[in-house]
């Protein structure tokens, strides 16, 4: 047990840091480019039951400190990654990985889940109840307590490793969500997902993205992530990951000062691929900085 | 796929918002002609990706035109200033597959990439013709460069000012063995429909990342799903699946 | 009329810059650099019944792409307004001002408003159930649509003047409010609010704002803002006011593409003081750029 | 207030963290010791704003100590960059009211405004005092610079490594008239509760923007609410409301 070590829902990490689903395909991509086994864990392309194209392109707009994407869930289906990207994940990836999973039905998330749960690579189960980018599907489920916790206990009915639920940020009042996740049985929540946003193409005067609207992310969200990673973490007592903006050592001890257990990485990994490894790599540094011995000592929040 | 800090050592104006720039460092993960760059900014979140116009062991040319910040910011880089590039991105062309008699098509700034791509032609004893349309004489560039190098050029413009009036289309040989094209998509469609020929067509979108990680910039094909940054920007002419 | 001049609500405004409530003061500090009647008009420091100190200091966090603030409506009330501010306004200022109104029960926004509204220098009053740096303050009139339509209601019923109500990101469906405040008589909408954040000092591992949270303003809001003026937009037909990290002259365009009558700028007066003058200035060759002959022709938006 | 662009003409070390910058161009708002300016740095949203050591018809001085991004930006700028610059901003001291024999408080960084009001108490023909107070003697700066102006300067440090051992408080003469204090808010609170004689204060709080529009560095006083950035930073102390 290291210094940067922390526990996430009963399973060890090296360290807190896991690149966010949808920046880090299912690894190999950077794989080829370092030794992906440094990281905490990392949670994977989100996967649904059947494959997907996603939306229409354009899907990405950029932003002052961010981007716009509307990519919609594009992945191969749940039997092709456990086929197809799993077993070649194996060879590149030693540690329990995080399978994100989203669905357009609860019966959607409960198949896709149950499946997952059975593969031995699987560490926890991510369940996105938030993504904003598809007509009709996820964002219905996060931006309520009461069709959150119906995911959250039809999954957990039906598999038996951590459920971590993964919240939006869209909506009035997160606490009220997290907390009826948490007594659906969640054991774990990491927020936040993308915020709703638009960009227009001045010289077309139409929507840089072909669906209109995408999610937002990047470092231009990190003060709306912290302040609901704060929000959540003291009202709920499962672990929390914070999510949103995170680029360096010094956002991921903010984080953990707000109350997160673990840190994920998203855009971040868009515009520099070893952003990931350079924060595991700077951790050390920055905790002598600010006099932090152990990371495990923020847990839980310092504020 | 490496990223690296290089220096830029020229950048000068061809034309009315046309540059290029070359820069010298570690290039070494560039591989094949229609390959991209993607270069960090200070202050733009998303980095730049550009095509390779040439490439050496040592330095990376590329051109482009000024369209937005990103390139504003560009153009004003001095030599001696330092920049962040990942480079050898994408697939690039296969000069494997072309032929006794190649057919390089490039459509404005499109007609950037066909330069190495024909230096490598050339160096492997092929003849290589080059069709190259713009919308009038003042977007004309790279012209004498290709015929220097030994291309058999022709020159199309939209308003005739300079060479064929027209469309590239307009002046397609037809006893090439294989084209190679890039330009924009009304142009890489018209030459898709025109060409009798096989042939790998270079492919634009906008791009989160340039390295295959986020799935922003994917395509329909005949063989699947594809991402242009990193299954692309080259596709065969056989695997293409337009929509609309 | 020139290009610039929109009509906001029967009034004719030269140019639809619009310096944001709490970001100009009473106006005078930035009189005394420049002649601010080259301005559309002006909101100003939002005023209550009642003197207010409001939060205690630090009240500022620095962000990417932005600023925190929990100001907490510090105003010397709605009778030193009228005697004091607007007097010494009028020597400055020629043109409608735009009161921004703040309250922490209906009966206080009544008030404020009955006596804001017989000021011949008043031109609209701006009307913010949306403030979110007070406690059991402002933000509950604004996060639901039967409380904010109640406000509207009772405001509306002893004013003469248009109604224009200013309200808060921090909701699941500002559709459904913005078409409540609307049915109850709104004259015209201004979003969005600041965006409720927070920051960490990691020297101190303590918020930085004494009050733990704040408003998150500046450019980095810019892509929600113009995502939420889209929406009300195109749900309501009284004219919009679009804010959030409205910069450059590309800014004002491209929120009124998205739908906005005219815009209000807000952070960007803090870093610089000639921001909203720099604006109206570099419009018309933006306008050049993009091919528009009159700002008129994009109200309604073009996507 | 003015907005300008100025020229770093000089950037130097003075300790450890320690810097000191001059900037030339138009400073003709900074009328009063004692005021700030602000500064704008590029990828940075907030301007940061650093008291004033030393202002001519040319150039402005700022000593500034690195304690985060901003600075560490600031303390990297080269001989020739340029900076936007919000200058004259704040009252500053009034050396009007410094009596016969004036005495001028700083503590660590808070000594460096103390420069230019001793130059002007001086110029007024007062026998000028300084206590300059310091964790320990490696933080020690200016000492020099005050006696070569003509002060009488006694230094004290909390380690008693340099001068007297204690605080700015041990070492207050009796016979002054008025004293001027800046330094961290305990020091001033210190020195607000040991000062029999009349003076004026410098605060510090958290700004948005510096010149009075935001409210974000607001305080209370006996003569009501005030801008710590526009109706400050300086104090009297017979307005001064200490809260905690």
């Amino acid at each position: 047990m290291g210094r940067l070590s922390v526990n996430l829902c009963g399973i060890e990490l090296d360290n807190p840091v896991i690149p966010a689903s949808g920046t880090f395909g299912y690894g190999y991509e950077f794989a080829e480019i370092y030794d992906i086994n440094c990281l905490g864990t990392f949670s994977f392309k989100g996967t649904t039951r059947d494959p997907r194209f996603g939306n229409p392109t354009p899907r990405i707009a950029e932003c002052t400190g961010g981007l716009i994407n509307a990519v919609g869930l594009q992945n191969p289906g749940v039997d092709k990654v456990i086929e197809e990207e799993l077993p070649r994940l194996a060879k590149c990836f030693h540690k329990p990985v995080m399978a994100n999973v989203s669905g357009f039905s609860v019966e959607d998330y409960v198949y896709t889940c149950e499946k997952l749960d059975k593969e031995p690579q699987v560490g926890w189960l991510e369940v996105n109840v938030s993504c904003p980018n598809v007509h009709g599907g996820g964002m219905s489920f996060g931006t309520n307590p009461e069709s959150a916790a119906e995911v959250v206990k039809a999954v957990k009915a039906k598999t038996t490793k951590p459920v971590i639920i993964k919240l939006t940020p869209n909506v009035t009042d997160i606490v009220s969500i997290a907390k009826a996740c948490e007594e659906a049985g969640a054991d774990g929540i990491s927020l936040i997902n993308t915020i709703l946003g638009m960009r227009i193409n001045l010289k077309t005067k139409k929507p840089v993205i072909a669906n209109t609207m995408g999610g937002f992310s990047g470092p231009a969200v990190f003060p709306v992530a912290l302040r609901m990673v704060y929000q959540v973490a003291h009202a709920v007592k499962v672990p929390v990951i914070g999510i949103g903006g995170v680029s360096t050592a010094e956002d991921v001890l903010e984080m953990m000062m707000a109350g997160a257990t673990a840190v994920e990485v998203g855009a971040a990994n868009l515009v520099n691929p070893m952003a990931c490894k350079d924060i595991v790599d700077s951790l050390p540094a920055a905790m002598d900085k600010y006099g932090i011995e152990n990371l495990s000592e923020l847990i839980g929040g310092t504020c | 796929m490496k990223d690296c800090l290089l220096r830029v050592a020229e950048n000068k104006q061809l034309g009315k918002d046309l540059f290029k720039m070359v820069l010298a460092g570690d290039v070494s993960a560039i591989t094949a002609p229609g390959q991209f760059i993607n270069i960090k900014l200070d202050g733009l979140f998303l980095r730049r990706p550009i095509s390779v116009n040439d490439a050496d062991g040592k330095t990376v040319t590329i051109i482009y035109k000024v369209v937005g910040k990103g390139t504003e910011m560009l153009c004003k880089m001095e030599p001696g200033q330092e920049l962040m590039v990942l480079t050898g991105l994408g697939n690039g062309f296969d000069p494997g597959a072309a032929g006794d008699k190649p057919l390089l098509i490039g459509g404005g700034i499109g007609t950037a990439p066909m330069y190495m791509l024909a230096k490598q032609l050339l160096a492997m004893g092929k003849p290589v013709k080059v069709v190259m349309g713009f919308n009038g004489k003042d977007d004309v560039f790279y012209e004498e460069e290709f015929k220097a190098l030994g291309c058999d050029v022709q020159v199309t413009t939209v308003d005739g000012s300079k060479g064929i009036k027209g469309f590239v289309t307009d002046a397609l040989p037809e006893d090439s063995t294989y084209f190679y094209a890039c330009g924009p998509e009304p142009m890489l469609k018209a030459v898709y429909k025109a060409a009798k020929m096989s042939g790998e067509l270079s492919f634009e979108e906008r791009m989160g990342c340039g390295f295959g990680a986020c799935m922003g910039c994917s395509c329909k094909t005949l063989t699947g799903y594809k991402r242009i940054c990193k299954d692309g920007p080259v596709m065969k002419k056989e695997e293409i699946l337009w929509e609309d």
